[in-house]
């Protein structure tokens, strides 16, 4: 029997690998219509109406590139890495739960590719993982400056990797366990205080974790104001400076979908995932999701970039002892029995 | 009878506190005002020796203060008591009278001296010692304080320590008094091993329980003790050297006080040495001897004070003569006697010296006469007084010794001691006429030689007054005040009689020699008739012999000193250079040579160390499963 | 052979293999990319053993930061030659091999007989399921047992950190700045304050009609004629950084 | 010591080998890097993230204008003044055309010089705009450039319609203005005063509160008052350490002495100073060019004509013979003022642009010197550079608003 | 051989401990060094999570737990001296490093 709950399985996963590329390359669309907007101009609306096949026309543009890799180059390392963290960013949506289980053909398939009791912990381990993509890009690019590139975006990675894990413990000790599947289960739970009936939704008691884990979440994934590895204008050389081509657009491509995962997980664990007024639902998801998403574009829009020191400063000086303190506030709050938040 | 007193320890107390109060604040704060406590202190002194003499003498009972235990272990229990009795107040007297006046005469003398409040430190210290010498009830104390007055004649002698000579006196008379001293510590050690206590009642008492042969030992041990602090015969050679320390102190410890300790001390243990007659008659010969000899080697000195240390020297052959002829209170009275006039001299040479700019050799002096009238006089009366002239103090008291000496079973030492008298006489005089009489041999525009001033003047006047009249003391010879006040400590000793025909024909004998000293002198230095040179020149090796100190110097040098030298040398070399280092550094070699061997294993690349340390597993891991597991078996 | 022994020599296979990579490679970044694939292996191999926490935690704490942490020295330390020669001591080589093989041979040998000699214990895999997962029983038996062994770990890695901060810290940039700052450079203007004067008094409050409050507490001076502020600028002391 | 291992000889500070074990990080920022405003070059000295030595390099964008004033007659080099600042052309040529008028000792009349005064102003905003919104973008905020471009293009409108050129504009001529000015233009320019105060509280609302735009500029890049004197700095640079110093309010030219506005001084000199100096001195500009419109008349002479170095009006070239003799030697041979050395400043929205021209008698200049305010606060940068960080290094650049058009002319 | 037992866990964990060893042994980076010390130490967990999956205990998982954190912060310290040390002798060669003997 389990053969077949891991085809099951598999196939879920293939169907949603697919729905992700699809969504990330939509992402690019949106973002650069959004910021159009924003900028008071219209934004791409040449290809197809309202400009809905530039994506695809940037994926051909991106093929057709010339795939150069530099002379001092470690060439096999230099072709990995970038698959390495296109490859990784969809495993991240794998433990979110997109719904109930369908019931089609006689076949009981769960919206979730996996429920695995360390689901949270396994996001955060690919994010660490995440990081070689960039440390090896860096390197294998041959040139001292791209090193130096990757060594500060690693080195930012790393420290918003670790507020990420820890704003979450605040929610793992309210839920109780690390599954989403168990998290979306609380959250369903109705909450009434006096006259008020609110959904157990965890922004609700964890607005400070809410925070942290946004800001943490836009730094991971070097987006808006934390955007200094990409920054061109200032720094001679990113990491992916003598990257071209395909191999180029492996890495925006990944960030775009670690960003899509980002909002996804941001959409489960804090603001009740499914769950919703009317029906729960993936469309629920898909709209919060969706909301987190044009807060990305937002912030890349009005604010500046923080500059390489402010940025460390930021996240060891600032959002580390906020999110120490939001744990140690759950705890108090978990032992003392005021459970019934 | 006995009783027991508390003021007693005043007379030891106020010179300690004076040495001590200068020595500690003397640098800083007192300096040349230490005569101020000093002084006071050893005038309390007499005043209270006074006191004590009185209560003594008058009431005839020993004055006795427990002070503390010293000692107390098992049976021997050393305490140390303060015990007067009609000898030791004798001894008192003239111990802190004449340490009186040499302190006053001090104030002037050492005016100038950097090392003031220092002077004035040792001498109250050097008093404090004499006076808890003649103090002690038991032998040992007197050994402490023995070797306590041996230390302050060191330290006083090398008072000017900066100059080599002074330092290299000191250094010999302490020496030469250790060799004397150790004699004294095993005679101290006999008798205690002999009679397990060291009282000096205990110990009289005990004495007839001894077999003749040890307390003859310990009376010849003892007396060894007395011949170097007395300087008698092999040990008189540090006495003449003495004389590089300040003058005044000569004139109280090598003229008056410390040089007499060693008579005192056999007059105090009289019971020990006339239990042994071979010990008597030795102490005699000895005194004779020494006093012939350094009345030879007097009449050849030419500096000052080297003739009065000279005559010091014989005049206590004659002290030592007379106890050993058993003239007990002659000695005494010859030792008090001598006290004045000695001191006297000594000061009197001491006043030359100071006007005539530091100047001793009497042959650049002469005609002082004319400018030091009161030194001449007074210089003049303690000459005479040594030689024996009639009315001063030394003629009584060295008759009674001849006399005692004559009677006591000794003509032929008595013969010596007036052939010593003449030459006692020719020495004395001789230095008078030298330095007072002629023509001056000095430049007088250039040296200006006066008469001391008042703090001098006047103690020598004292003295002077002093050496004549203590004569008196002992007039009716045999039966004078003297003889009363020491008669009940020498009670148990043998009393001869003597005829009044002996006393005359011996006073006119030692009177007729004295005359001949003066007169031969009075030839020889004014009127010339006898040049000395001639004499000299036919005496030759007599004469070289009595300049040259009878060669004992010599004799030392060369037999002892330099000996000594050479095994030290050779043991230096030899044994601690050789052997000693030799295998200490040795030792170290050998650990170097194979650190070195070592070291090469440490070649200090991390991989080795880890190669070792795996190997080592390999090897444990092996062993286990070898033996502890069952795998092979 | 069951499935779970299959995946397990699989999985083990492929972390010796990249232990192996460890110890050939030629260039550090290689052996550390090695080191990657065999902690990964090893972590699923701790998913077979049904100890998820431990494979998430190893992925993380080793893969994601020791090992990031290692090739983050290796540039810093060393970036031009990296490849590096792989040494002089044949002699060396020798003898670790010898040493490894004898060693792995007597430990195989031990763990081929070994019996088996503890007391089966508590936690079945009902057990584990019926608290909730191996996390939950984990943390359970962490924080009952083990709860002075967890301080103690928590002040080492705070030990830990501080000691290395200290160690790392490279030797102060101020003085460094502060000593360039006197060094010319290409702008032959002023020459790096060398005597620039000290600051000038500090500046009475101009009236408030020419103070405009700019921007966020920042005030602006309107000057009106040429001849304000001439001997003085408008630098006063009562500026808010 | 000049390092003749690069490929154009570079004159270089010492570059020093810190420590055995860490060599120093030398970057090279430019010439095409996108934020260096044109072709600068900067030779960056790093020591981790801190620069320790900072060496501008320019001469990329060298065409030698001096030595063509040196070969050009005076009203030929007109054009060449608005290609040294090509963003704030009509400024470049105010000051050129000034100092030849102050040599021929002629006076534009009234209404020319108030509008002149209208379009330096106008220049002084456009150039504001271009700065503020590079300036914003390498900071990273993007939008703000938009918004700045947008409204600049309002102007260039303005400036096309009164001369037919939106950049290199080339208006101003010796002794006026030879055509009409358009009648819509006023209504055009007052039209504008009263949108672009609103335009400034938009770039205001999006930067001056903006927490990340205060910790990039605030304390970065600070001049001290005495420092920036001694560097020669001038304009937005000089006023924004607090050192009252406009060439407007200093040695008035035009009519600035009849218009009334205020000079801002900043009192901190650092980058956020400058920044609010600059939007003050927008704000005044739009106050000088609403006086200027309701005091200039609104008929009279454009030209000044009578005198002999000015060309004669177009319509009597045609008719009189004189005037058409006249015109024909000055378009030829071009005029010849008077012997002698005059130097002009104008208050430039860089700061103080100054023309300096030796003339022999001859129609063609002895010698022309420009003295152009970019290349004097570009001297600032490594000073400010001192221990700053990488990424301030973009916020310096912009902060000294430099276009290498002027500093390499 | 045909249950997964403790055995195959040594077994792995014993050959890992090996390729450590011998790593530690030949290698003069000390970076490799240092990563096969970290092998080392891995291969220990490995053979402690064996015992406990047959022994059906935590204790061997948590004892896992503890030797990755000590391990964390050895790595941590280790890192910051290699720093230290290369930035004083400029090299990262083992042989090099040699002042302590003197």
């Amino acid at each position: 029997m389990d053969w077949q709950r891991l085809l099951v399985s598999y196939f879920v996963g293939f169907v949603l690998l697919n729905v992700l590329l699809g969504l990330m390359a939509y992402m690019t669309w949106f973002e650069r219509r959004v910021l159009a907007r924003m900028q008071h101009r219209v934004g791409p609306n040449r290809t197809g109406p309202f400009g809905l096949l530039q994506p695809i026309a940037d994926g051909i543009k991106l093929l057709a590139k010339e795939d150069i890799v530099p002379a001092n180059a470690d060439r096999l390392v230099f072709l990995v890495a970038p698959l390495l963290s296109f490859a990784l960013a969809p495993l991240g949506a794998a433990v979110i739960p997109f719904g109930e289980s369908l019931h089609l053909f006689g076949l009981e398939i769960p919206l979730l590719v996996a429920d695995i009791n360390v689901a949270v912990l396994y996001v955060l381990a690919l994010g660490s993982i995440g990081v070689y993509g960039i440390i090896l890009g860096g390197y294998a690019s041959g040139n001292r400056y791209s090193l130096l590139g990757a060594l500060r975006s690693t080195a930012q990675v790393i420290s918003y990797e670790l507020v990420l894990g820890l704003s979450l413990v605040g929610v793992f000790i309210l839920a109780g366990s690390f599954s989403l599947q168990d998290i979306l289960r609380e959250q369903q739970r109705v909450l009434v205080i006096g006259p008020l009936t609110l959904p157990n939704w965890y922004i609700l008691s964890q607005p400070l974790a809410f925070a942290l884990f946004l800001i943490a979440a836009v730094a991971e994934t070097n987006r808006a104001p934390f955007d200094l590895p990409e920054a061109e204008t200032e720094l001679v050389a990113g990491y992916f400076t003598e990257y071209s081509g395909f191999r180029f657009s492996f890495y925006f491509l990944a960030e775009y979908i670690n960003m899509i995962v980002v909002s996804l997980l941001a959409g489960t664990l804090f603001v009740g995932g499914i769950d919703g007024p009317f029906a729960d639902g993936v469309w629920w998801l898909a709209l919060k999701a969706l909301f987190f998403l044009f807060f990305y574009v937002w912030l890349r829009a009005t604010l500046p970039r923080f500059r390489y020191d402010q940025l460390m400063g930021l996240a060891w000086k600032v959002l580390l002892p906020l999110a120490l303190l939001n744990i140690g506030l759950t705890g108090l709050v978990r032992l003392w029995g005021i459970g019934a938040l | 009878m006995e009783r027991t007193v508390d003021w007693l320890v005043v007379i030891p107390l106020a010179p300690l506190l004076a040495a001590v109060i200068n020595f500690l604040f003397g640098k800083w704060w007192i300096r040349h005002r230490a005569h101020w406590i000093a002084v006071p202190a050893v005038g309390v002194s007499f005043l209270t020796s006074i006191v004590a003499a009185w209560t003594v003498l008058s009431r005839h009972e020993r004055l006795h203060q427990p002070l503390y235990t010293w000692i107390r272990a098992g049976e021997f229990h050393v305490p140390v008591e303060l015990v007067a009795d009609q000898l030791t107040v004798v001894m008192l007297l003239v111990v802190t009278g004449v340490s009186f006046l040499v302190h006053v005469y001090s104030i002037g003398y050492m005016h100038h001296d950097p090392g003031y409040y220092r002077f004035f430190a040792w001498l109250p210290l050097f008093v404090f010692s004499m006076v808890m010498l003649v103090l002690a009830n038991n032998f040992l104390v007197l050994f402490v304080f023995w070797e306590a007055v041996g230390l302050c004649s060191y330290l006083l002698i090398g008072f000017w320590f900066r100059r080599r000579s002074a330092a290299e006196a000191a250094k010999k008379a302490f020496v030469v008094n250790r060799i004397g001293d150790f004699g004294f510590a095993l005679g101290i050690m006999l008798l205690f091993t002999s009679l397990r206590t060291l009282d000096y009642h205990a110990v009289f008492e005990a004495i007839p329980q001894l077999s003749s042969g040890t307390v003859t030992a310990i009376a010849l041990l003892l007396f060894t003790g007395a011949i170097g602090k007395s300087a008698q015969l092999p040990l008189f050679v540090w006495l003449p050297d003495a004389m590089e320390g300040p003058t005044p102190v000569s004139a109280l410890i090598h003229a008056a006080t410390m040089v007499t300790a060693g008579i005192f001390m056999v007059a105090r243990a009289h019971p020990i040495f006339l239990a042994s007659p071979i010990a008597l008659w030795v102490v005699a010969v000895i005194g004779a001897l020494t006093a012939f000899v350094a009345a030879t080697i007097a009449t050849t000195q030419f500096d000052i004070k080297r003739v009065v240390a000279y005559s010091t020297v014989s005049q206590l052959g004659y002290m030592a003569l007379a106890l050993g002829v058993g003239a007990w209170i002659p000695a005494m009275f010859h030792l008090l006697t001598h006290a004045f006039f000695k001191a006297l001299l000594f000061l009197g040479s001491g006043a030359v010296m100071h006007a005539m700019h530091d100047e001793l050799d009497m042959r650049r002096m002469g005609g002082l006469k004319r400018w030091m009238p009161l030194t001449y006089w007074t210089f003049v009366i303690g000459a005479a007084a040594n030689a024996g002239i009639v009315p001063l103090a030394g003629f009584w008291s060295k008759d009674e010794i001849l006399v005692g000496a004559w009677v006591g079973g000794a003509p032929l030492l008595a013969l010596v001691g007036l052939v010593a008298a003449f030459f006692t006489a020719l020495y004395m005089f001789r230095a008078v006429f030298l330095t007072f009489h002629g023509q001056p041999r000095f430049d007088p525009h250039e040296l200006h030689p006066h008469d001391p001033p008042a703090t001098m003047a006047v103690p020598l006047v004292i003295l002077a007054i002093g050496a004549a009249v203590t004569g008196f003391l002992g007039v009716p010879p045999e039966t004078g005040w003297i003889h009363h006040a020491l008669e009940p400590v020498f009670e148990s000793a043998t009393h001869h009689k003597v005829s009044l025909s002996l006393t005359l024909g011996m006073a006119l004998a030692s009177t007729l020699v004295a005359l001949a000293g003066l007169w031969t002198a009075h030839a020889a230095y004014v009127r010339g008739t006898i040049s000395p040179a001639a004499v000299a020149e036919r005496l030759g090796p007599l004469y070289r012999l009595a300049a040259n100190g009878w060669y004992f110097d010599v004799f030392y040098q060369r037999s002892v000193v330099r000996p000594l030298d050479a095994a030290a040398n050779w043991l230096w070399r030899t044994v601690d250079v050789g052997i000693i280092d030799g295998a200490v550094n040795g030792s170290a070699r050998i650990v170097a040579l194979t650190a070195q061997m070592w070291r090469r294993l440490q070649t200090g690349l991390v991989a080795n160390y880890a190669l070792a340390i795996a190997l080592g597993t390999v090897l444990l891991v092996g062993i286990y499963l070898a033996f502890g597991s069952t795998l092979f078996r | 052979m069951s499935l779970q022994v299959l995946i397990f020599s699989l999985l083990a296979c492929v972390s010796i293999l990249g232990a192996l990579g460890v110890v050939i490679a030629r260039n550090p970044v290689h052996s550390a990319i090695g080191l990657v694939l065999s902690f990964l292996n090893v972590a699923a191999i701790y998913l077979i053993a049904r100890a998820e926490f431990l494979a998430v935690v190893q992925v993380i704490v080793y893969a994601g930061a020791v090992i990031v942490l290692v090739v983050f020295v290796t540039m810093l330390v060393h970036p031009d030659d990296l490849p590096e020669f792989h040494g002089r001591r044949p002699l060396r080589i020798v003898t670790g091999l010898v040493l490894g093989v004898a060693l792995l041979l007597e430990v195989a040998a031990a763990v081929l007989t070994r019996s088996l000699s503890g007391a089966p214990g508590p936690w079945t895999d009902e057990a584990v399921a019926a608290v909730g997962g191996n996390t939950q029983a984990l943390g359970q038996t962490l924080y009952s047992d083990y709860m002075l062994a967890i301080q103690l770990t928590a002040l080492l890695l705070l030990a830990a950190t501080i000691g290395a901060i200290v160690l790392a810290r490279p030797e102060a940039v101020s003085e460094r700045v502060a000593a360039a700052r006197r060094t010319l450079t290409i702008s032959l203007a002023h020459p790096r304050g060398l005597d620039q004067p000290e600051r000038p008094p500090a500046l009475p409050r101009p009236s408030d009609g020419q103070v405009k409050p700019a921007g966020s507490g920042r005030p602006i001076v309107l000057a009106r004629s040429a001849n304000e502020f001439t001997e003085q600028p408008a630098w006063g002391e009562w500026r808010t950084p | 010591m000049i390092d003749f291992s690069q490929s154009t000889p570079v004159i270089l500070s010492e570059v020093r080998q810190l420590t055995p074990t860490r060599r120093e990080l030398v970057l090279n920022m430019g010439p095409q890097h996108p934020s260096t405003h044109g072709v600068l070059r900067i030779r960056l000295t790093l020591e981790g993230e801190t620069v320790i030595a900072c060496d501008p390099v320019i001469g990329y964008l060298h065409r030698g204008v001096e030595k063509l004033g040196e070969s050009h007659r005076y009203a030929q080099f007109v054009p060449w003044t608005d290609r040294t600042d090509y963003v704030a052309a009509p400024s470049n040529n105010l000051g050129y055309v000034l100092a030849v008028e102050k040599l021929c000792g002629i006076q534009a009349p009234e209404r020319a010089q108030y509008w002149r005064m209208i379009m330096a102003e106008l220049t002084r905003l456009a150039s504001h705009l271009v700065w503020l919104g590079t300036h914003a973008l390498d900071i990273g905020a993007l939008s703000v450039s938009l918004y700045t471009f947008r409204d600049r293009e309002l102007i260039l409108d303005i400036f096309e319609k009164f001369c037919g050129a939106r950049l290199t504009t080339n208006m101003m001529e010796i002794g006026g203005f030879s055509r009409e000015i358009p009648p819509e233009l006023p209504e055009m320019v007052r039209e504008f005063c009263r949108y672009f105060p609103k335009a400034i509280q938009q770039y205001e609302d999006l930067l001056t509160e903006n927490p990340i735009w205060l910790a990039r500029t605030k304390g970065v890049g600070i001049i001290e008052p005495d420092v920036a004197i001694n560097y020669g700095l001038t304009g937005a640079c000089l006023r924004g350490s607090g050192v009252n110093y406009d060439v407007r309010k200093a040695m008035p030219y035009l009519l600035y002495d009849r218009v009334e506005f205020d000079v801002p001084l900043g009192t901190h000199g650092d980058v956020y100073d400058r920044y609010l100096v600059r939007i003050e001195e927008m704000r005044q500009s739009i106050r000088i060019i609403e006086q200027c419109l309701e005091q200039v008349p609104t008929d009279g002479p454009l030209m000044a004509y009578e005198s002999q170095y000015v060309i004669p009006p177009h319509k009597n070239v045609m008719t009189t013979a004189e005037d058409m003799q006249r015109h024909f030697i000055w378009v030829i041979k071009g005029f010849s003022p008077p012997k002698g050395e005059v130097y002009h400043a104008v208050e430039h929205s860089k700061g103080e642009l100054g023309y300096y021209i030796v003339s022999d008698g001859s129609p063609i200049p002895y010698r022309l010197r420009i003295r152009s305010p970019d290349f004097v606060n570009l001297q600032s940068l490594p000073y400010m550079a001192q221990g700053a960080m990488l990424a301030d290094i973009v916020a310096l650049i912009g902060t000294i608003d430099i276009v290498l058009g002027s500093v390499d002319r | 051989m045909t249950e997964l037992s403790a055995t195959h866990f040594l077994l792995l964990s014993a050959a890992l401990f090996i390729i450590g060893m011998v790593g530690v042994l030949t290698r003069r980076n000390i970076l490799v060094i240092f990563m096969c010390i970290e092998l080392m130490l891995n291969a220990v967990n490995v053979s402690l999570i064996g015992f406990a999956w047959e022994l059906h205990q935590l204790t061997g998982q948590v004892f896992a737990l503890f030797v990755i954190a000590i391990a964390a912060a050895e790595a941590v310290v280790g890192l910051g001296i290699v720093m230290a040390l290369t930035r004083r002798a400029d090299t990262v060669d083992i042989d090099e490093l040699r002042q302590l003997r003197e």
